[in-house]
């Protein structure tokens, strides 16, 4: 039989498949497609400290292989999350990690510990990359300074997995990974949406009641495959990729390109299954290409 | 006239009403007019219980610039033959290549989707449909009939070319036109129907363009008739995974795909 | 009948559409095609002080609904183009650009102060953005401090209409836009190709002999698009848009986003008409829209 | 034995000979086994003067994955018809979706692209391929048998399984079969066929997998024989607007698509 766990520090994931946040719910939208616990983790819905409505609709755009979203972090906030929300999902059979955004350092550094005590959450994807917020957001994942003054903060309080979720928005991306790699974070995953924009030329308006939204799917693979492949060489912390994976074919590629695990966005708009058949997938190409370990093929992209 | 019956509500599938993906092979394709067609889809196993409101979200395998899957109403649902009809209008690059297909072609759905009408019993009701809004109302006709309501459909469309399909209806209740340039029943919109004037419903179950919509909401207002309408908002995943499809109602963003697409018009913000 | 000219500063365009550099050789190759004097302007290959052979093969991946190329800017030199090929394209009735690029900013300076002396050359294309040379390239672009420095030079040479090409891979394109409009660029063109990477899942190799590479088609038009938007606001020089331009829409919105010119460059090698087919589509947008002057749409978006 | 003649040389397509965009509509499609299909697409209008090598640049329409055109060799051409042949072998999804095409369907086709094999007079001439390899080899051998020459065309497979289409070479010389598990013809590569030890030729012509064309190059090598080969390289444009489709040559990189595919391999640095 071939290995597919796969070690994030101290996490270890079954397989190394997770889904994206804000791509995959809370999980519980799935279970009628797929069985959770087929899953290397999942990582849920941005969560902020307080209740936020999102942007006014519409928050969506199809693109030529990819979409434009503009939800701008709807939820109802960490305490919410706690009290109703994690106890229906905490007994999940995978790594259940939360998505935490904010506007503002002290918000993030407030939302992190309140779900570093929650004792089945093994980790938190900091989001210092949304485009989709007016405040903050995005701009703490824009340059290194403030990149490291949030991870610092959080790190502070937050004891478990720290992933970092890095913004594509960037001259350079390796330089954001060292400087939150420097601040102690335990792992970073990327791509977040790159910015982009959509108008319909018939009624000259533009498709996001923002105007701008972040852009998804198959469309930002190789930029987001490029990145991979920076910053695995930049960093001595696993990296999580994503992108535009689509199919097993896709994970193996940012695997190769030096991605210790993958996850599955905007797939899983399209088939509510991609994320179990991409495991399946995985293993038929390590079985086709006798590979027995997973980790052997992290980084294993031949170069000549 | 019958006593006013105001205590059915919309319903939500159960949590045992599972969604599902699958392959479904189309079995008949007929062309309404130069806007429209019907597509029966067949399963290859018995068909779920589906409700009257929900809809399907169909991959377009056939055409390059369509990325996401196209939500669709359940127009009619044939549980003997595992068949269900879906109601097309053609507006841009994905319900263009849907008409496209060829019998025997492969189409991918995700359904059932989203919630249903309420079905009230032993009441007057009012369905009005505008276009490709007519889309669910026929399998609401059914239930309706079934639950013992009079069931009253009003059809606007811009002339008798576009007045189709309407015998499918019969067998439910009563079916009205309304043409704009009165080549075919009434001349003028849904809204501005005689029946309107002349009699009294109890409910009002509305689907279409969101003109139209608002303008029966603004009738049932008026007349104190409940007053149900099937939102339209545009989505990516179709089951409540990416809050895309969001309507602002008095209680906050709501999700069409899963707290919808049926809307009591008293919650939203019309 | 409608008003398609537009002006870029002092040059008159008879269409807002240009072909763009990489795609379209030197014109002649797509002259079994189409009339080339109905396009508003052609922009041909990158032109570099010196012979270059370019990068090995292989140099064209396809992606979703994009490519990724790494041609490195293979041509004959300055000296080459002016002696060999200004004869046979300087009568084209239509604005016949050079896209100058270079390694250093003394190369690019000397290549502009030759093609300053064709009397047919109404203006060139600087680009400071291309990813796929070593050295220089890509670097001028990313940066504010040297966009300037090698715009700065040039103008002092170069007369006639300076067009400075832009880099999608940075963080904040508006201010390196405005910073390049300081030192005397008559307008930017945006956006290059981004830079991406695609691996061979099976081969376990990269797909382009250089690793990464440069992404352009349909996959980058909502970047493009968000770019052209964001630097129209920033300038006050004109702005020309392209990245996925596919047909007349794609175009239209280009314009409606601030674009006062267009350019066509992947569409060309799927459709070698469809330059002339935009200007077409754009005709009959206008008639359909009832806009008798095409500069009655630059940059009229719709933000309610 | 005839005398050698070496006066024949690469052709370039004339100024007047323009490069076309058409579509052309599919009239027939073979099956030739599981990878190998041939497709006769038909124009509307006569065809222009197509050399042999030349190839065509196919937009594929049904498949959403696919976003350049695929380059193919002209397998054959008939003048009367207005019909172009071309044998494709399955490697991905643009050459996969090629042969779900169906009767009636519309392809768009740049075309004629590249350069011609040398066409000499009264020459004896070997023409080897390999699988799909053998795309240009029929046109060419029309070709050559016209102008006088002795043709020998070895087709080298797996086994007899994938020799096919041995037929429509008869007509203009000798067709010999090499297979690997010796199921047909000689057992061996084509490059290990008797002839090539028991005769002599002018001229060797080669298409197909990169090792067996350089095998052949070695052969002629040995034996001072002129020999062409035509190259596969990727391609985005297919008509030197591009650059991506270089290969190596000893005067530097030059443009597959139009100072080849057809390459004489002393050019190379092979
Ligand atoms: C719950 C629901 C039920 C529907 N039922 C029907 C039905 O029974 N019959 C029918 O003909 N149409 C129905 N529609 C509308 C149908 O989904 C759109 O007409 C279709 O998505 C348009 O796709 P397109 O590619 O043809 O158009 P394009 O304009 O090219 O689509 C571009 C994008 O916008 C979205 N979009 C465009 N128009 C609409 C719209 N009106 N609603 C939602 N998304 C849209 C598309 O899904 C796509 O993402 C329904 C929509 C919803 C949300
Ligand atoms: C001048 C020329 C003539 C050719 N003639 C024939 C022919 O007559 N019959 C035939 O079956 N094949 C021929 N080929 C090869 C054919 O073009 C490829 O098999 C085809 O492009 C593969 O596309 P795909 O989508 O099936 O494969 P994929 O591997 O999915 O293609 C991915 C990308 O790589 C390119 N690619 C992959 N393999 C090749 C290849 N061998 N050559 C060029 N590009 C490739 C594709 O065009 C595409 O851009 C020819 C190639 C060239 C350059
Ligand atoms: C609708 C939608 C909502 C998203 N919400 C979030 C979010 O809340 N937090 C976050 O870090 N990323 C969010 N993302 C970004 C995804 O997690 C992922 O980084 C991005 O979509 C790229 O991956 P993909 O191409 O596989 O979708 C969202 C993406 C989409 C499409
Ligand atoms: C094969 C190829 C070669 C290119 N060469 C150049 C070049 O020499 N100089 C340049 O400024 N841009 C070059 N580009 C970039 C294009 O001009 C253009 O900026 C980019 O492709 C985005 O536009 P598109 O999506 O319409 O192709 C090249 C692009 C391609 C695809
Ligand atoms: S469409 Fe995704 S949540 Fe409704
Ligand atoms: S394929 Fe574009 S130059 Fe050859």
């Amino acid at each position: 039989m071939v290995n597919l766990e796969v070690k994030l520090k101290d996490m270890v994931l079954k397989n190394p498949v997770m889904t994206a946040s804000g791509t995959f719910g809370f999980g519980e939208e799935f279970a009628d497609f797929i069985d959770l616990s087929d899953l290397g983790g999942i990582i849920v819905k941005g969560t902020t400290r307080h209740h936020r409505e999102g942007n006014p609709y519409p928050r969506m755009a199809e693109t030529p292989s990819g979409m434009l979203n503009a939800v701008g972090l709807q939820n109802k906030g960490v305490e919410n999350f706690c009290k109703d929300i994690y106890p229906r999902i905490k007994d999940y059979q995978t790594n259940v990690m939360v998505n935490v955004s904010g506007s503002v350092i002290g918000d993030y550094v407030e939302t992190a510990a309140m779900i570093n005590d929650l004792d089945h959450i093994p980790g938190i994807e900091l989001n210092i990359s949304c485009p989709n917020v007016k405040e903050g957001g995005m701009a703490f994942g824009t340059s290194c300074a403030s990149a490291k003054e949030v991870v610092r903060a959080v790190r502070k309080v937050y004891k478990k997995h720290l992933m970092v979720k890095l913004s594509p928005n960037v001259t350079d991306i390796a330089s954001i990974a060292k400087a939150v790699e420097g601040q102690g974070a335990d792992s970073v995953s990327l791509i977040n949406t790159l910015l982009g924009m959509a108008i319909d030329a018939e009624t000259r308006k533009p498709l996001l009641s923002t105007v701008t939204g972040g852009l998804s799917g198959p469309a930002v693979k190789p930029v987001a495959l490029r990145m991979v492949w920076q910053v695995a060489q930049a960093v001595n912390i696993p990296v999580v990729g994503l992108g535009g994976i689509m199919n097993a074919k896709d994970a193996i590629e940012f695997i190769l390109a030096g991605a210790t695990a993958v996850q599955i966005g905007t797939a899983n708009f399209i088939d509510p299954q991609v994320s179990v058949k991409i495991v399946e997938g995985i293993k038929e190409y390590m079985i086709r290409h006798q590979v027995s370990d997973i980790n052997d093929l992290i980084g294993a992209i031949n170069l000549k | 006239m019958k006593p006013k019956n105001s205590n059915a509500s919309i319903l939500y599938p159960s949590k045992s009403m599972k969604k599902l993906i699958q392959d479904f092979e189309l079995v008949k394709y007929e062309e309404l007019n130069c806007e429209h067609f019907v597509l029966d889809i067949k399963a290859n196993e018995p068909l779920p219980e589906i409700l009257p409101g929900q809809f399907v979200n169909v991959r377009v395998d056939n055409n390059k610039s369509v990325f996401l899957r196209r939500p669709l109403s359940i127009h009619n649902v044939d549980y003997e033959r595992n068949v269900i009809q879906l109601f097309v209008k053609r507006i841009g690059e994905g319900t263009k290549s849907l008409g496209e297909l060829k019998i025997g072609d492969n189409v991918s759905v995700v359904y059932p989707l989203g919630n249903s009408y309420s079905i009230p019993k032993n009441a007057k009701t009012l369905l009005i449909g505008g276009g490709c809004g007519v889309a669910p109302l026929l399998y609401l006709s059914k239930f309706l009939h079934e639950a013992g309501n009079e069931v009253t459909t009003i059809l606007g469309v811009r002339s008798s070319y576009d007045a189709v399909g309407l015998k499918a209806y019969e067998p439910y209740g009563r079916i009205l036109v309304t043409t704009e340039d009165g080549s075919q029943g009434e001349k003028g919109y849904p809204t501005q129907h005689s029946v309107l004037e002349n009699e009294s419903f109890d409910y009002a179950f509305t689907c279409g363009p969101e003109p139209m919509m608002k303008a029966v909401a603004a009738y049932a207002e008026s007349k104190d008739v409940i007053c149900e309408v099937s939102l339209e908002n545009t989505m990516a995943c179709g089951f409540g995974a990416c809050l895309c499809c969001v309507t602002d109602t008095k209680k906050g963003n709501k999700c069409v795909c899963t707290e919808g697409p049926v809307f009591n018009v008293k919650d939203l913000k019309w």
